[in-house]
């Protein structure tokens, strides 16, 4: 019997061997297929050699992670062979290289079907030594059977910059390969793939790419950074949108710099940001003051990454919760956002933008490597532009300015915490303001009762955020026994466990973090055995969870290997707790 | 309307020792100001922290007291969002050698259009009379007390080495050349330097109004030519018993804001934000299809 | 009738003229008397004008903190007269130069003594101009009767220096001016102030001082620094006695230089450390971790002053509590230790390094600027050097290294998580380290199991390091209904409230705060009505509280002006709560 | 007993890529260690955060593989801490004259006796091709879509400018030369830059070997009188269709260790640590009373 629509297929090999574009390039192939996918992107930090793999899980249903059975494994070498085998589930099989000193017998004893094809002599005959990667894409196409032109499809475009005879000879060897693997191996496996017929098309996005496309739909005009992984591709995602977008982008000299850019470019009325991960952001953490005492906004991505110091730089973790929270000396306002899908992704990417200059404060939006190098299919609706708004909060027009009275106050004490905000270059509103304590000029004054409203004005601005917090987002049945918490990333893993656990389990999920939505945590938890599943060693969100509800959760399930987690773990580590 | 030096006037006394270098430096500013007919809210002013960053809370104008060191880059991402404003940044040889040294290099190799001031007084003012890294060497403090041991930095020849277009030096005892000095440096066109030396009354007792005095000469009248990048090396070096004053070196090369593509339609900050169009949305779809 | 030794005296003019430098002296007259006392400072971050004071409690038992009333004031201009005559308490006197424009009416009117001095003239007429603070001091002591004899001392010994016609005059003037005093207004004044006779010598020290002198005791060879208040006077402490203690000192060009340099100093096996304040801290949060995770021992003095960034740069807070705690990305050890007196300043000096080289890892002494600052009498055997012990922990010996049989592995996994230790150097003992994740040689790996056992390995000396964490200090009545809990500096003012409540109150004053001695704190608050007094506006020790222990304390007493509590206060504080 | 190349071996395998520059410099540094006769406990290289910066993890020697741009201030305490020991910076363009321009500079005039070399691909190889701060303008990478707009760093220059003593260039390609060159910093006494031009075969297709091959001539050879600090300078600007290798400049000043009083009884990680005397807590004391 056959299994269609349900497999992962793994491709692995050395940095440089081509993992990263042919798992796209065969996502790709599948999404235009009307097949939901999601694709888990595993990298060493080294450029060449080493072992990498790219993990792409395939579904007819929306699909929010990934989940540890392989069932097409396309190792590059020996060695990916060697070490992912053992993941191959009983039946699945590997296709490879004949070329690979590979010992059928053995694969074959594991209870794996060895699948050889003559890649790289498909590819010389058909076209080029370099096309054997094409030819593995063709293969495995060919062994689940699905069809051949979306592949095509895939392959034109991305060789289109190269010529005509490059797309020419790359549809020759996927073929020939396809036919190839088709014809000796297909009959005898069991997992289909086929596309769907007249489904919509989908976007295949990763999170940085929703991040930047959210930032660039919220009017984020100036971005500045240092490249960090894993949020370097958002930098150079908006540099090549810079000519059309009319978006500047400023690699700078570090990550300091890069943040005081931003807060230059705030500060002069242009919605600015920065991404970087946590070393950068520890970099970052003088400046964000600077932004919290001047009342100037700021959106920060800081994508986790396996810590401490330089850590697993390539690698996921969530170790930073605690530090973006209470990161800089003194105390005032900031907002902490957390989004676990590409679709939050994508919503955070522009709300932080509204956030920052509503509230005059930093926002915060901390991602990951796993989040933000995952690729989902989502829906052309879940990316939603109509939704985008943009609120500039308390932002003089110049109209507005004209109209002034009085002498302008940049830091005027209001109700909410709130001062209108004018941008600099208007002779009705020439101020200048200051790091150290000032009054409502923006003066600088050590007094007293000046100091203490100051202090309140600011930190009242946290309260009146409060209005735009979310609260944890729910899913699954409600009075299930078992009730996951987590927080950013997990959030899809998670939701995959709920699903399995068929009622038995819901989850809480946290996007919006800071100010701690605690109210709304407190109901959320209120039945249930808590277990909060977190990316880290010392239960940072329990901890937050206990400090801001005083609601002690017994149970948690952590990872701090660098590795995300499968529904697979999770699932063993709450029969652990059941026990 | 034209503008007078009542139009930088502010109310706020400055906290300054009585005869610190500083007030020449802010008379000096205010004067340029003038004299190249630049309004209070066409100008913005950003400080690093030090005594002699409390500078724009002295006077009528836009201004961003900012952090120790990081005035130079934060003066960039404003000159970027709105290259319509004139911007100066002015700091101590704390703020722009010591912890903003990085940015300094980055500042001057970038080419941005802005002025960068540093009040040189060769030590460390607000914190109470440390060595800075501009000290002359065997300079005793409180953090030297076996004198300073390492060579003086030297933000003329450091800006000539990282490629400055515009390097000059002025004394904040010479009001009036220092105001022309600084006149010169908004009116040109690219990331223009002027190290002041400024004497710190209280803390530096060695380069003082009269140690510098007996020093300085001006390089023009010694027939110094700017255009000589080499010349203005040799210059940049020359300190001790004669110190120059002046411009070194001035050269032309495009800004780097006249470079940036996104730009060249006008400033940023004055542009509307508006949502996508959706001809700019489905053109961004199809990227991920 | 006469108040005896029990009195406060204040010191307040524009910075520039000699406030600080009066005030010392004055005080160590004092002490030299046999009394004891409590200096207050402050001060503006300006070099000359503004306003700022020097506050002396004296009293003949020893003191832990100020306290509001002032019974002599010393104002050197106008406004500080105006500014502070109603600290005085009623039948309290103004000193003052005849020269001032002051209304004596005025202050008489409000109940205080005025008490003019032609103290320019005495000092012009008996030495020079520039003497009129000696003749403040003398006049002062004149009032209160205090042995002219101590202030000579004082006054020999602070112009030693500038030779013996200097030394002479000054006594002159302030001998005068004794006199002068004396005569008109000492009989009228119900204050006085008594030598002790035969009263031990004490020690007259601020926080840093003692900060100071407990590291040099501890065995700390290398400090380098960037000058930040209120940590400045640290580094030119030890710099003062480089030459005659050999230790080096290195004013850096930035915070993070001075950071690394201490970190390679001790990385090299030289007791280092750094001082600053936040915003120097901030700087440093980057290369925190990297000692972290590369296991060299770290001391860093973090000074707390007003928040958030520039800030409030001369005044006191404890804003930086959960920062310090959780700061850098990613996890690994710290400790963290917040001294509340002198004397566990001294105390936190020393033990601090030998608590970083025991467990390798950085521990951070969080000290503030009213601690930093404020002087003390304390005993002479408080400032315990016989109690000082040197542990270098499992540092390897030449002779130990010499007869190792097996490759050197330097982050070797142990039971405890300490690795034995070796500095560079030695030809059995050839390593390199990484902070990037490491095997136990450390060398670079990004393998799965390593990393979870060097996690577990670093994280594990943080609960080895639970045996060397003390508990709270428990001070006052057990049982009693109030129970004030604190941290860091605020130790002396809690103690003073707690003496005044007799027996209404206690206090658990804590100075080990990371890793967080729940246990014992959980015990020592199971009774009475918690009542957290925190120098900040976010409650931050009550939300760390409630994090570790789950402990809801309901009530607290918090202030973010920049200033220091006095136990009015918090007497106040308390009995609106107690309504 | 002497050292060979076998002492430095590590079991190891560099992670690079086939071709990368990075294996020149590693066997030059070897071959400059036994050349000089160091063995490898008497040295210790620190290292930053980048493709380079691994360098220590493939040979047999003491190492610290730091922060991106913070190796030369750790290596600062290190030598403060233990001047017994022979220090060597590797770096790469990114964390020398990006995050670590400042230490650079201050480096520099401080000199300290360490060797500086910096791993210059003109590119960020370990992030995957960004320009860096020495990249060529105009050159396109991912973060300078339209070509890089600022001037270029050039390390060179700049070390002179802040008062180094020994100031060199080397060439990844010519191991040899390399080797020379760095056996040469380390017997300098005081702080000695090696700027070495490094292939990176992977993300710089522009400046690779054969780019540098066809632009690089020896000073010595050329006639340059490394003596000469203006003439340095000279040869420092040059860069194009010309780049000299070799020595630029190289002078003698007293160390910054040599100058600590605290230093002149010798290393004080050597020293053992012993609680104060009586004599020295009873002089303590005396200065609170
Ligand atoms: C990150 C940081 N480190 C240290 C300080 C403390 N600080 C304030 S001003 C200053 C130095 C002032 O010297 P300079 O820049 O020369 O200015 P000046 O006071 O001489 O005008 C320092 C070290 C600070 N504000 N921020
Ligand atoms: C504070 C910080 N910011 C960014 C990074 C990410 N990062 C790692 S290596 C590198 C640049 C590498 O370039 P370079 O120094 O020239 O070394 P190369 O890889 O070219 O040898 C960067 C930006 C980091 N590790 N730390
Ligand atoms: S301390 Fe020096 S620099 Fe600062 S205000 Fe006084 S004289 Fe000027
Ligand atoms: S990316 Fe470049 S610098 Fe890095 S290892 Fe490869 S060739 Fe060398
Ligand atoms: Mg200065
Ligand atoms: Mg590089």
């Amino acid at each position: 019997m056959s299994i269609i629509n349900d497999l992962t297929f793994k491709i692995a090999g050395a940095a440089g061997q081509g993992v990263e574009s042919s798992g796209a390039g065969f996502a790709q192939a599948l999404a235009r297929g009307g097949l939901y996918l999601f694709g888990l992107q595993d990298y060493m930090s080294r450029i060449r050699g080493g072992l990498n793999f790219f993990q792409v899980r395939v579904h007819e249903h929306p699909l929010y992670s990934h989940e540890e059975a392989v069932h097409v494994l396309l190792p590059l070498n020996e060695e990916a062979l060697e070490e992912y085998v053992d993941e191959v589930a009983p039946g699945g099989g590997v296709i490879y290289d004949e070329g690979l000193k590979v010992d059928r017998e053995w694969v074959a004893g594991k209870g794996r079907k060895a699948m050889p094809v003559p890649l790289i002599e498909i590819a010389k005959e058909h076209g080029d030594r370099v096309m054997a990667n094409t030819a593995a894409l063709g293969a495995a196409a060919g062994v689940v059977e699905y069809s051949y032109e979306r592949l095509a499809d895939v392959i034109r475009q991305n060789f289109r910059r190269k010529g005509e005879d490059v797309v020419a000879a790359n549809l020759r060897v996927g073929r020939a390969a396809y036919l190839y693997a088709q014809e000796r191996y297909a009959a005898d496996f069991q997992w289909k793939l086929r596309q769907i017929p007249e489904a919509p098309q989908r976007l295949v996005m990763s999170g940085n790419q929703a991040l930047a496309l959210g930032a660039l739909a919220g009017g984020c005009r100036f971005m500045a950074a240092y490249p960090m992984t894993p949020t370097t591709s958002i930098l150079e995602w908006l540099a090549r949108h810079e000519r059309q977008y009319g978006v500047v982008t400023k690699h700078a000299e570090d990550e300091i710099a890069a943040i005081c850019m931003a807060i230059g470019a705030n500060f002069a009325g242009v919605r600015a940001m920065v991404a970087t991960s946590g070393g950068g952001f520890s970099l970052m953490v003088e400046a964000l003051g600077l932004a919290g005492m001047c009342e100037v906004p700021l959106v920060i991505v800081e994508g986790q990454r396996g810590g401490p110091s330089t850590g697993l730089p390539t690698r996921t973790e969530q170790g930073d919760l605690l530090f973006v929270i209470n990161a800089s000396q003194g105390e005032f306002p900031r907002l902490v956002l957390a989004p676990g899908t590409v679709e939050e992704c994508f919503e955070c990417g522009w709300r932080a933008f509204n956030l920052a200059e509503k509230y005059q404060t930093p926002v915060i939006i901390l991602s990951d490597q796993f989040l933000a190098s995952s690729l989902r299919t989502v829906e052309v609706e879940a990316i939603d532009f109509d939704r985008v708004v943009i609120d500039r909060g308390k932002l003089l027009s110049a109209e507005e300015l004209d109209a002034l009275t009085e002498p302008y106050k940049r830091h005027r004490f209001t109700e909410d915490g709130i001062s209108p905000r004018a941008i600099p270059g208007h002779p009705k509103a020439v101020y200048a303001t200051a790091s150290d304590e000032h009054d409502e000029f923006g003066h600088i004054t050590e007094e007293m009762h000046n100091r203490r409203k100051m202090m309140q004005k600011r930190m009242k601005k946290l309260e009146t955020a409060r209005q735009d917090i979310r609260p944890p987002i729910q899913y699954g049945p409600a009075g299930a026994p078992i009730v996951l918490i987590g927080w950013g990333s997990t959030y899809g893993v998670l939701r995959e466990v709920v699903d399995r656990l068929e009622g038995e389990a819901r989850l809480v999920h946290f996007c919006d973090l800071w100010p701690f939505p605690a109210q709304a945590a407190a109901e959320a938890l209120r039945d249930g055995t808590g277990v909060v599943v977190e990316n880290n060693l010392t239960g940072q969100f329990r901890r937050l969870l206990r400090s801001e509800t005083c609601l002690p959760i017994e149970h948690s399930i952590s990872r701090y290997d660098g590795r995300p987690f499968s529904p697979e773990e999770i699932l063993a580590g709450l029969k652990e707790i059941r026990k | 309307m034209t503008v007078t030096l009542k139009d930088y006037a502010s109310p706020v006394k400055p906290t300054w020792c009585p005869g610190c270098g500083d007030y020449g430096i802010l008379a000096a500013i205010r004067q340029a100001l003038v004299q190249v007919g630049l309004a209070p809210h066409e100008v913005l002013i950003v400080t690093g922290i030090g005594c002699g960053s409390k500078l724009p809370d002295y006077m009528h104008v836009n201004g961003f007291m900012t952090l120790h060191g990081r005035p130079l880059p934060i003066a960039t991402g404003i000159r970027l969002a709105n290259h319509g404003l004139k911007v100066l940044v002015v700091h101590g040889d704390g703020d722009s050698m010591g912890l903003g040294m990085g940015h300094f290099i980055h500042a001057a190799r970038r080419n941005l259009d802005l002025v960068d001031l540093i009040q040189n007084n060769q030590i460390y003012g607000l914190t109470k009379g440390q060595y800075s890294p501009t000290s002359d060497p065997g300079f005793i403090t409180s953090t030297s007390p076996e004198g300073a041991l390492e060579g003086a930095a030297n933000p003329v020849a450091l800006a000539l080495a990282a490629g400055a277009t515009f390097v000059a030096r002025g004394f904040a005892g010479d009001t009036k050349g220092l105001a022309d000095l600084v006149a010169r440096a908004i009116e040109h066109r690219g990331y223009a330097l002027v190290d002041v030396l400024q004497p710190c009354v209280t803390f530096n007792r060695k380069n003082t109004y009269d140690w510098y005095r007996e020093r300085v000469y001006n390089l023009a009248e010694s027939g110094h030519d700017p255009r000589d990048r080499l010349a203005a090396y040799q210059k940049a070096l020359e300190w001790g018993d004669r110190i120059p004053l002046g411009v070194f070196y001035q050269t032309e090369r495009p800004t780097y804001e006249e470079q940036v593509v996104a730009l060249k339609e006008g400033p940023l900050a004055l542009r509307t934000l508006t949502k996508l169009s959706l001809q700019e949305v489905e053109q961004l779809r199809s990227e991920f299809m």
